[in-house]
Order: structure tokens, then C-alpha cells, then sequence
């Protein structure tokens, strides 16, 4: 009886002064279990869409990231247009997401063609103030939804500019960032993310192993392909290193990188409107943390071992194939399975890298090793620690995804190739293209006046 | 006068200089270089590709002394330089036709 | 009859076991028209404090983005200095904000000469604990707002220095700095956000297009007047460019920057207490990237087809200057009005840039285009996305703001200039402020032990 | 009467439809003095553990900064080396403090020797969804405090490797790091945070000037020492200064350092669940930039003074140093104290610097002014401003520390030189590292293809 | 013995190194030098004002060898670092009057 | 032919060039390289310990001319780089015994 009473005297009181304190979550059921109760359902849009600015600008600082990494693994003459290049992406993504992406990725219930191609239409947030909205209080605002989204597919942009360093043309390269981001990018990502036909089938990508890294991995293998390898890179049958230009800018491009993982993989959650949600949250700081550890010291080791010496670019590289493996499942692995997941990435990259050059396809920085193949390794691991990922469903998306990339990119690619050309010509390769298409050297040096 | 080119190991370059201070050399150019000799050529691992390191780096002086000199500045350089192993690195000696001080126009010897 | 029970049952309850639950926040109306309701008060306190916080560490870390841009565009032997006068000018803007600044810029009902001069006193916090204070829980925390200021202010030092650098003595320079930052700043920006008479008349400016960047853009270019251009910069009718030392730096620091603008900009809603202030920040962080994205965009282009290559130094200014443009006004704008903002931004630096050359004032780092120019563009723009804006005022409190600082600050150079000089000797300025004024070399190279 | 029931009206709701909104928060009886009242303690849950995610990135980020500055303090043939000697510390680190680390520190109630020595065992973090787990709302998540506290352990093991660098041997290093942070660090970390004997002895150390600074500077006194000095370093009785090889860097990172420190202060209150906490932690944010401030102000002063030249390497060790001094207790000082404390801070390393070279130990990048000298003063000045602090209880504390940690890690040290050595061959070390352990340059340089 | 000073382009450097090699050479110095010659003065834009590059990245070489391997040396280097482009270099070719080995005291052509 | 080998001042390098140009050399090497003269060796303090600054940076410039012209070259290099200050620099002069046009393969003076 009491209770009775006690649960009419709540109703009347939430219809009269208290309308927001008793909105239902939809994580209720879940809260509730965690032994605590509901939210107000307001409190936990702030939250969550605090949560996304927050982890959108860590991953904004990956733009940064890359940049210094590319930068310092390319040869110095090059070094000022890789910057240009990365720069240039990234604003060409940020404007060509909200023009086309977004709506493509995220289309509701407004598909063109239904779980395969989404919305056509220029993105627009909230009004001011949600003047005459009526937000989705059980999630967060579009506008962080937007900014968190757009940094995930400039990423995937930020991805290929390494791979095809120091001899594409700018400007192709610019019209391939276009159409990656704007079409590319966001028509896949839809399949997953926008509720398409890759997650009906019951495919599990959390942060992006495949939607994100493997994309960006594809787009790089196959630029790096038709693009061919640096001038004397392969010569007699033998592998010529070309030494990155500057390790510590390297070391600091993969620390911002890291850095802002914590905001790729933590955001991913989606939500931060409960303890259970902010809790999963520490636990993919933590797991995501744990895995790049384990990529660098297992790259550490082997490179110990196998050449005698440790080799930074690869430890470095560890610790980011380290992260994309876990990428694709942050939440479920214990902080042991979590090493073991970023170990195997470290290992890949060791034994990839080298495979690559045998292969003669020459990625400058190592974008394929650590974003496609410990990508694929990642999204693969799901089904070692979340029941919900099923081994065929993951494997079959692994190679929907990487089909469509291929074929879509690799029609730019060609399309770039044989109409404006797509590699710069043998003498400002030579020469370096800081000065042949800037006109400006990254460290001019010389300390004349 | 006598154009005298020292290539040295770079941890050397303060012995040296106080060497050829102390004979009454006071002035020399130095540059940072890589050498190729007997000392290049083990092989290093990037990225899991073997190379051959050619060069190793070197630091390079140009010493211009008066004739009378130069033997002194050779021995100078050699005993300072020296550590046994190899890389030390190499003394040539070229012949100047004539020297000028910027500063003041002074010519040869007195350019020193 | 049961509305009236249920408010008086509130209303005992209210008093008795939920004093906080129930106050009503001053942003209830419009909380309420957006389909919510609202808050526990010390809960909106919670999440603004903590907002001014994040943005805070956001803007502290601008100080490092204007180090490397400057340390980046400095020739080689001057970067050192550079990388002192950054340090020591965020650290003395420090400890003047709170020594003078903070009580002039808000003196609450304090003013010294109403809505024009402010309080004369040292910066007090909340006691630790809130321990017998009475905070107001509508708003957020003084300590955070202080923080928060505090950064903006220190922003505003780090602009000067980088157009009057590699020539200007330390020591002058950090006298320059103390006075802007304790006296300067704060009282102009008493006049909008101390809600003084410029706030009175309706003058809009968000986060600073005006109060922020254009003061720091008249500071730099009286300084860089008076102060004179660099040796060899200009002559025989011609300019002779100075290249930067390292674009990797440079470019680093335009991201640092870029990352910290979300806390500039997104901080400056000064609200996160409700579902339509986070919103209104997701927008601003939303509006912030695209315009720094179209300003690149655009420099990028502009300097393609302009001179035939493109200048990354430029797309680094472009950026900026979009960032500068959307400043006074992030909120507003649609994504493509805030593409058009930032573009025109960016292209005002890439004309701005010569025309101030052929002026033969030597503004080494673009801080003149980019901060003044940009933020006066910016300031003006508000009209065409804000009601609550008219152009008269916009532009007369740009003239005020500007003849005011430009007076102040043409005092002090001047004054600095008459007594203990502010250039340095012609030798120290050819060999280097580095070895000449600090005895150090940024990059001492010579690999000898 | 009306109290009364309006009580049991509370007490009844709360048991059937607001289980949370009415649990006891612990700091209620301080947030109610502050004139307001009980959160929802789940809010509370959210507040306090996204705190511990944000701070955590934050002194992750430090990371970054300690590889930049020691990166930029080494010689350019040490660089690489330094870089991979930090990537790899931090990755050990990660995995060794959950592996041992974490439950050594907080046992909870779990001690091996009640107060003394830990427990034994792997982390393991809250289900996910917190499924079946009960949390203790009233804190944070387990995941989110792991990752907080990882990163101070990382942090300890930063601060030796600047001091030893350039001479040490990479393996023997990484095995002392692994000691570090998983025994001796988490051991002496349980005395006073995982609440042992030192906590029990009334030892206030709100941030770890003590419990994590003076430890890293321990470790790096003993190491220096047991090391040796770097060759030349001290030749005919005369100190040979070797210049950093890139001052930008350095820079950078004292400026990455410095915004770890809002974290790493920040989130030592523990609790933003309340307005009382979260206006704490905005104070201890202005303080602890207030200290580092004055640390660097001091710094620019006395060199400008005593050397006629201001020296950019004291000025940044001067921050830092400020940083280290305010972080025993950022909370109860007020601004001005934080600068004399801060100040203090930067005097010390002024002095110590030249101290230690008299004393020929040989501390690469000045890590023992300012984590050791600096974290002894901090200590000691809590009593300046927290009653709660006694003298004897501070230096007693301070004593047992040093004791525990000079000895530990001496043994350590010394095990390891006896058995595998510590330092590299003559020939490696004058031909630098880089080449001879690693095989690589930081920057190779040679432009040629 | 003489000492041939060779300015090439910067990527002909291993073409160059192994052309030398081939011929017995087994020593070098090699900088990093700007160079001022017919293929300099190409304009730039930088910030919008024009200038010329009058400077472009060279590498230098230095190599003592026996005076009857010059003109082998000579040959294997004009062959080896030729483009035909302007810019391919120069060669000088000095005489040297003494050499020395730091590491043995070897005299003259003992020490190359 | 002759070598100039001319250490000058950094900032005095455009103004060197022009004065060369100006009077038909066609073209030259630089060297950033550091020099110890009498201007080096004033103290200045690096973290607390004193020590001496032994070496300044300086421009190092190598041009090869006609033996009739090297009189021509070394005024226009004294007068243009002469600040009357200590440090000015030095010029030596060598004897050059061939010269070839990598190029071309043209030799001595048409090969400048
Ligand atoms: N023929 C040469 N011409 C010019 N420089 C040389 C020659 N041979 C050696 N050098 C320089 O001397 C350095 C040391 O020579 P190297 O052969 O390695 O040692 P060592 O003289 O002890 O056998 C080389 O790195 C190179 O800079
Ligand atoms: N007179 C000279 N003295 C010294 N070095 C020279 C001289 N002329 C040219 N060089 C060097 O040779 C390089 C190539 O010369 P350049 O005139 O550009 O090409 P080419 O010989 O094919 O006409 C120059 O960049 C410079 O380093
Ligand atoms: N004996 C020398 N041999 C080679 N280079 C020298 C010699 N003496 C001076 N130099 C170079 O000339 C530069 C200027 O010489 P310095 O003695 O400082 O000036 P000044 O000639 O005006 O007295 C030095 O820095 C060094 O690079």
C-alpha cells in the first residue's frame, strides 16, 4: 500500500514540478541493475554530449598527430609539403563531411537506397539555444554528434597521405581526400555506424577497426600500388631505407595520436548519461592505454631479437597498430586480453613492414601494417572476447568493406592517373618536393640573413 | 703558407683545438661532415631492411698556417687526435698562393 | 487543486531535505521552451565550473601553439629568444591577471569610475571547501572562471610578440607585456565582458574577435611601427623574405592553436547547465573547425592560383585567421555561413599579408593580418548571423577599442622607447638574438662532444 | 512536525522510485555547510570518474612532454635513444602497474603487512555495463582510477630517465623501470594514498610532491650517482656544459608538462561530485599555474641577475620546479602563497643546478633540482598553509621515503652493474648512442636520396 | 697526390660513392653545401614577396687520391653524377703536398 | 685557375654574391661551417657553469676562378664583406690544376 501510494504521490509530483527528474532512460534496465536508477534524462544529454566534445577534440589533436609523425618520417626535402598535404586534408574533410558526409553516413530513416546508400543533404545542427527543437534528450546534441563523426572520417583521410608520401601530386591527392570523405567514407561507414546492412547482419566494429582504420588502409594499399615507390627505393632486388627526417617529431606525432585514441575509442561508447556508461568508458581508456603499451614493448622486443637492435619507427608503429587493434572492441577484453590483442598488433607491424618491401610497395610511414593489417587483426579479436561477434559475420564485413574501398578507390586512383596524372615527375621527386611544388623548405637552415 | 685539411673523430674537436692553440695556431674552420673510409660500411637494420652505413660523421678543419708551421701543426693535430682505432681520421696539406684579412686588407702571413 | 498540493508538497519538501534539487536556474525559460526542464542548480554549477576548466587547459594550451608558430617562423638564430619571450610572458601575464587584471576586467559592482574603470584589487578565490561562502550556483565557480580569463589575457600578450619579434630586447618587451596584461587588456575588456559601456550599447563579440585579437593585433602593430623592421627586410624597394626556421613547428603550433580555439570559442558560451547550452557548444565547436577549414581552404587556393604554388605559411595563417573570424560570433552562424566567415578570413591574410609588407611594417609571424585584420572582419560579420547585432555599434566599438589601445600602447612603446630603448643593437639583431641576449643557440647542432 | 514528515515522505519515495537521488553522499555534511545539498550519488559517480578520464589523458599527455624535453636536453647524437627510452618506459610501465603495480598501492583491505607492503595481485576493472557489480557510487569507477593513478607511476619512472641519460645502457634501464613501478613505487605509494602508515602518521601529500616527484628524483640521485657522470662532462676540475640539442623542443615539452599538471593536481581532489569539489579543484588549478608562473618568472630573474643572461633551460626547469612545489598542496594556498611557493621553487633550481655539478653528478636535463629539491620544499611548505600538516610529520615522512627509495633503488642499481653493467662502452657513448645501440639518427640530415 | 674537390647534385651521391669505389677509392669527405651557379636564380614566392633562389642544395665532395688515379677518378665521377641537366657540378683538382693517416702517422700515399 | 676559399660573416652572404656576380664570377659553393679566430672565445654561461664559445657560425665560400680574375675577386669579396669589425673573416687562395664541367665534360676555364 505504502508503495502504492509512494509511487502515485511521484506521478502526481513529476507531472506538476518535476517533469524532467523521472524521464525513463533508455538505460534503465541496465542502471538499475548497476544499483542505482534513472537519470534525469537532461543531466545525461549534457554528459553525453560533453563527453563527445571532449573526446572530439582529442581526436581532432590526432590531425596533429599525424601531421608530426608524417613529417618526421619522411626525408626532409619533403617535409613541407607533407604538412601542406595533412593541413589540407584535414579542412577539405571538415567541409566536404558536413556538405555530404554526414547525412550519407547518418541518413535515419531518410536512406536513398535503404541500408546501403544514405541521405543526401547538407548537414544542419541544432538551432540556437534549441529554439523550437525538441532534442533527443536520451542521446546528445547533433552538433557534438557531427564534430565527433567528422574527426573519425578525417582520420581515415589522414591515413593515406602517409602511405603515398613524397611523390604524389598535391592537388590529385586533394581530389582524393574529396571523394574519400565526402562518398567514400561515409557511404561504408553507413553501412555500419548508420544502422545499414552490415550491422543488421550483426557485424561488431566499435571504434572503427574496420570502418575507420581498414578503410583509410585499403585507400592507402591501393594509392600506394598505382602510384608505384619512390625513385630508388627498390633498386638491384634490394630494399634502400630512407631514413625519416626527424624522429622526435615522429615520437611526438604517435603520443598525440595515443592521446587522442583515449577520445576515439572512449567516445565510441556513444553514451555517458550512467555509471555503467561512464564505467565502460574507464575500462576502454584503460583496455585502449593497455594495448598500444603492449604493440610498442612487443615491437621493442622483436626488433631486439630479430636485428639485434631496437628500432624506434617500429616501436612506434607497435604502439599505433597496438591501438587499431583494440579499436574494434575496447570494452569487452579484460586488461590481459588487451595485451595480448595489441601484442599481436605490435608483431605485425614488425613482419609486415618488411613484407611490404618485398612486395615493392613502398608506404612511407607504415599506414598499411598498422591501420589495414592489425585493423583486420582487431576486428577479428572481437569474436576472442564478445560473445556477440560472430567469426563469419566479422570476416565477411572485413571483405564487403575491403572490396568496396578497393574498387571505389582504385577507380580514383586510375581516373587521377590517366587524366591529370598522379605522380610528380622524376625531377621534383629528386629534388624534393618542398622546393619544385612550394617553392620553401621545411628547415631552410642556412643562417644568413 | 699552408692550407692544412684534418679530417677527426668529432669528440676530438676541443683536444685538437687546444693542441693547435697551444703551438700559437689562432684560427681554423671547422665543419660538420661524413666521412667514407675504412671505418664505413657495417651494415644497419631499418625498418627491417639492411643498408650500409657509407658515411660516418666527421668534423672536418681547415687550418691555414705559415709554412714554417705546418709540421708542428701536424704533430698538433695527429698526437690529439688520436686514438688508435680507426676513423681517426686523415692530414692534407695544400699549398695557399695568398691570404687576405677581410677586416683590414692584411695579406698573407700577417692575414693570419 | 492537486497542482496546488503537488507545489506546496514541493515546497515542504523543498525546504527540508532537497534545498537544491529545486532552485530555479535563471536559464528555466528557455530550458523550458527547448522541451526539458531544469536543473539541480549545484549540478549546473558542477558542469560549468568543470566546462571552464576543460576550456581553460584548452587556452592554456595556446601558449604552447603560439611558441612553436613563432619558434617555427623566426629564423634560426633567434629561436631561443622566442621560445623565452613566450614562456615568460604567459608566466608574467600570471601573475599580473591576478595581481590587477582579473578585478579591473570584472569588478562586479566595483567599477572605480562606472562601466569605464574598474576594481583595484588582488584576485581572490571561493574558500577551499566553498567553506562559508554562499557561491552561485547559476553560474560556475570563480577559480575556473579566473582560469579561464586568465587565458584569454595571456593570449592576447602572445600575439604581440610574435609581429614585433627577432628584434625587440627582452626586457622592454616583458615591461610591454605586464602593462597590457595587467592594465590594458583588462580594462577594455571590462567595457564588453565587465559589462561596461560597450556591453551597454550592444556591442556583440562572443569570444574576442575584438576584445581578444584585434587588441592584441593594435598592440602589435604600434609595436611593430615604432619598433621598425627587421635589417635587410626591406631595401632598395624590395622585400626580402626571412624564411622560418622549421614549418614543422609552425605547423605543430597552428594545430595547438586550433585545438585550443574549441576552449576559446566553446568556453565563451560561459554556460553548460542545460540541455540548449550544450547544444549551443556543440555548435560553436561545430562552427569553430569549419571556419578554420574554409580560412586554409581558402589561403590554400588563393595562393595556387596567385602565385602558382602554394604557401603553407599562408594556409597556417588562413587557418587562423578563420579561427580569428568566427570568433566574435561562433554561435549563429549556419556551417556554411561560418564557411563563408572563416574564408573571407583566410583570404584577407593572403592580401593582407603583401600589403602590409609593401607598407614596410615588418610583422614577422602574420600576427597583424590574422589577429586585427581577421578579428575586425569578424567583428563585423556578426550583423549578418546575429539580430541581436547592429553594424554601427559593431564598428564604432571597434574604433573605441582600437583608438584606445592604440593610444595606451603607443605610450608605453614609446615611452620604453625614449628611456631604456626597445631594439636591439644593429650587431646583436645580425648575429642573433640567441647568442647575443641569452648566450644559447635553439639548435646548437655541432656534433662534438 | 512538518520536518518530520516531510522526512518520512523522503525516506519512502527514496525507497521505491529514488533509490539515488537521496544516498548519502560522504561529503555531505561540507556541500550542505556550503549552503547546498545532496547530489543523485550516480551524478555524482559520473562527475567524479569522467574527472579522473580527463585528468588522466592529461598526465598521460606528460609523457609526451617528459620525451619532448628530455629529447630536447639531450645531445643530437643521444636523441633517438632518449625517445625510445621514454615510449618504451611508459608502455612497461603501463602494463607492470596493472600486472603488480595498482593493488600493491591500494590493497583496500587486502594488505600483505597491514600499512606496509600491499597485495599481490592482477587489476581487474568493473564488469562491463557493471553488470552484477555493485559500485561505489560515492567514488569512481575502478577503470577510471586505474588510469589516473597509472599515470602518475608512469610519471615517476619519466622523471629518471632525463637525469641518467645519454650514458646508460637501454635494457639495464628498462629493467629498473620495470622495478620501479611495479615494487618500489606502488610499495611506498601505499603508505600514504593507499592509506598505510605514512597516511595514518597525519603525512599530507595532496598531489605526490613526496610521493611521486622526490621518489622519480631518488631513483635518479642514486642512478646519476651509481652512473657516473657523462664523459668530459667534468674534466681539470672544470664543468663542460653540453648544450641541448633543440631548445624548441624543450620547450614544448615544459609546456605539455605544464598542462599534464592540471590534471595531475586537478584530479588528485578525487571528488567532483559536489560544487564544494569542483570550485576546490578550480583553485588548485590557478594555483598550480600560479606556482609554475612564478617558478619560471624566479628562474628569468635570478639567471638575468646572477649569469647578466637569462638562460631558456633554467626558466623551463624553473616552471617545472614551480609545478612540483605546489603539487604537495595545491588546494589551501592562496594565490600569493602559490607564487611564493612557486618562486621558492624556481630559486632552488637556480641554485641546485650548479650545485650538483660541483658535486660532479651528472643530471642531464636537471631532474633532481626539480623533481627531488623542488618536491622536498612542496612538502615541506604544506605546513604554511594546511593546518592539517605538522613539520615533523612532513620531514619524518620525507625521510622514510628517501630512505626506502635510496635504498631500493640503489640495490637495484647496483645489481644491475654488477651483473649486466649499466653503462655503455666508451666508444658508444662518444660516438652517441643513437648509432651505436640503435642504429638510427634523430636526424640524419644528409639530403641526399 | 692530389685532392679532387667535386660538386654534385645530392641524389647522384651513391652513384658517385660507388663509381669511386669501383675504381679503388676508399676515402671521402662529403658536405652539405649550397650552390650558386648557372642553375640558380629561379624565383619564388614566399608570404607573397618574390625572391630569388640563389642558392641550391649541392653535396661537395673531397677525395685525396694518388695523382695517377686522377684522371680515373675524374672520369668515374663525371660519368657517375652526369644528368646532363644543368646543375650536374664541377670538378676541381688541387695538388697536395703531404698527407698523413691520424691513426698510424702513414705518410703521403700510405695514408690514403 | 684558382680556388678562394673566404670565410665571411653570415649575414654579409647576399651581399658577397652580388659583389662576385657583379663582376663575372658565375658561380661558387657555401659552407655553413663554425670559426675559431680572434673573435671567439668570450664566455657565456649555460646552465650555471661558464665556458667559452670557441666557435661562431660563419659562411664558407669556395669559387674557382680564372687566375686573372681572382685579384678582381678578392677585392669585391674584402669590400663587400668588410664590417671593420673583429671577425670579418679570411680569404686564402689555392691553385686549381683542372677543372671540369661534370655536365659537358669541358675543361679548366671553360668549365666555369
Ligand atoms: N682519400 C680520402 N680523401 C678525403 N678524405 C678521406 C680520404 N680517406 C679518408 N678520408 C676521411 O678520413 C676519415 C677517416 O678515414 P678512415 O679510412 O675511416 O680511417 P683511418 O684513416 O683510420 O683508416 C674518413 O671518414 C674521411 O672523412
Ligand atoms: N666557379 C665555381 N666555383 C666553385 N663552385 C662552383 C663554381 N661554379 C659552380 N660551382 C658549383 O657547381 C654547382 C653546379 O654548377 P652550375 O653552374 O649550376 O651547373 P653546370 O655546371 O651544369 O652549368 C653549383 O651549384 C656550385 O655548387
Ligand atoms: N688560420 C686560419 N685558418 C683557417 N680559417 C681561419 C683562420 N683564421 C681565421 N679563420 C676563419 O676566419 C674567421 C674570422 O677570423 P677572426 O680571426 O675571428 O677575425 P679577423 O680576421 O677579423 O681577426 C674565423 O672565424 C675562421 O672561420
Amino acid at each position: 500500500m505504502i508503495t502504492q501510494n509512494g509511487n502515485m504521490e511521484m506521478t502526481r509530483l513529476a507531472k506538476i514540478a518535476l517533469p524532467v527528474a523521472l524521464v525513463m532512460a533508455p538505460q534503465m534496465g541496465l542502471a538499475q541493475e548497476a544499483g542505482s536508477t534513472l537519470l534525469n534524462a537532461e543531466i545525461g544529454f549534457i554528459f553525453t554530449t560533453f563527453m563527445f566534445l571532449v573526446s572530439g577534440f582529442l581526436v581532432f589533436f590526432m590531425a596533429a598527430g599525424f601531421a608530426m609523425l608524417e613529417a618526421g618520417l619522411v626525408r626532409g626535402k619533403n617535409v613541407a609539403m607533407q604538412l601542406t598535404k595533412n593541413i589540407a586534408l584535414f579542412s577539405l574533410a571538415s567541409l566536404f563531411f558536413y556538405i555530404l558526409g554526414y547525412n550519407l553516413m547518418y541518413p535515419g530513416d531518410g536512406w536513398t537506397i535503404t541500408n546501403v546508400l544514405g541521405a543526401f543533404s547538407i548537414t544542419g545542427l541544432e538551432p540556437v539555444g534549441l529554439e523550437g527543437a525538441e532534442p533527443d534528450l536520451s542521446y546528445a546534441s547533433v552538433g557534438s554528434d557531427f564534430f565527433f563523426q567528422l574527426m573519425f572520417c578525417a582520420a581515415t583521410a589522414s591515413i593515406v597521405s602517409g602511405a603515398v608520401a613524397e611523390r604524389i601530386k598535391l592537388w590529385p591527392f586533394l581530389v582524393f581526400v574529396i571523394l574519400l570523405t565526402s562518398v567514400i567514407y561515409p557511404i561504408q561507414a553507413s553501412w555500419k555506424w548508420g544502422g545499414g546492412f552490415l550491422d543488421a547482419m550483426g557485424f561488431q566494429d566499435f571504434a572503427g577497426s574496420t570502418v575507420v582504420h581498414s578503410v583509410g588502409g585499403w585507400a592507402a594499399l591501393c594509392g600506394a600500388i598505382i602510384l608505384g615507390p619512390r625513385l630508388g627505393k627498390y633498386k638491384n632486388g634490394k630494399v634502400t631505407p630512407f631514413p625519416g627526417s626527424n624522429l622526435s617529431l615522429a615520437t611526438l606525432g604517435t603520443f598525440i595520436l595515443w592521446l587522442g585514441w583515449f577520445g576515439f575509442n572512449g567516445g565510441s561508447q556513444l553514451y555517458m548519461d550512467t555509471a555503467a556508461n561512464v564505467s565502460d568508458i574507464s575500462r576502454i581508456f584503460s583496455n585502449t592505454n593497455t594495448s598500444a603499451a603492449a604493440g610498442a614493448v612487443t615491437a621493442l622486443i622483436l626488433t631486439q631479437l630479430l636485428y639485434k637492435k631496437p628500432d624506434l619507427t617500429m616501436i612506434l608503429n607497435g604502439a599505433l597498430a597496438g591501438l587499431v587493434s583494440i579499436t574494434a572492441e575496447p570494452l569487452t577484453p579484460s586488461l590481459i586480453s588487451a595485451t595480448l590483442i595489441g601484442g599481436v598488433g605490435g608483431a605485425i607491424v614488425v613482419f609486415a613492414v618488411p613484407m611490404l618491401d618485398r612486395l615493392k610497395i613502398d608506404d612511407v610511414v607504415g599506414a598499411i601494417p598498422v591501420h589495414l593489417f592489425a585493423g583486420i587483426w582487431g576486428t577479428i579479436a572481437v569474436v576472442f572476447t564478445n560473445d556477440a561477434a560472430s567469426l563469419g559475420t566479422q570476416l565477411s564485413s572485413i571483405l564487403i568493406v575491403g572490396a568496396f574501398v578497393c574498387v571505389s578507390s582504385s577507380v580514383v586512383w586510375f581516373a587521377l592517373k590517366k587524366t591529370v596524372g598522379i605522380r610528380v615527375d622524376e625531377e621534383t621527386e629528386i629534388n624534393g618536393l618542398d622546393m619544385a611544388e612550394l617553392g620553401m623548405e621545411a628547415y631552410p637552415g642556412m643562417n644568413a640573413a | 703558407m699552408k692550407l692544412i685539411i684534418a679530417t677527426i673523430k668529432p669528440f676530438k674537436l676541443d683536444e685538437v683545438r687546444e693542441a693547435l692553440s697551444a703551438i700559437g695556431v689562432r684560427g681554423m674552420s671547422v665543419h660538420e661532415i661524413k666521412g667514407f673510409g675504412t671505418q664505413s660500411g657495417h651494415t644497419e637494420i631499418y625498418r627491417g631492411a639492411e643498408y650500409s652505413v657509407n658515411f660516418v660523421p666527421k668534423i672536418k678543419l681547415e687550418i691555414a698556417v705559415p709554412s714554417a708551421m705546418a709540421d708542428d701543426a701536424i704533430e698538433a693535430i695527429t698526437s690529439s687526435a688520436r686514438t688508435g682505432k680507426i676513423g681517426d681520421g686523415k692530414i692534407f696539406v695544400l699549398d695557399v698562393t695568398q691570404a687576405v684579412r677581410v677586416r683590414t686588407g692584411e695579406m698573407n702571413e700577417d692575414a693570419l
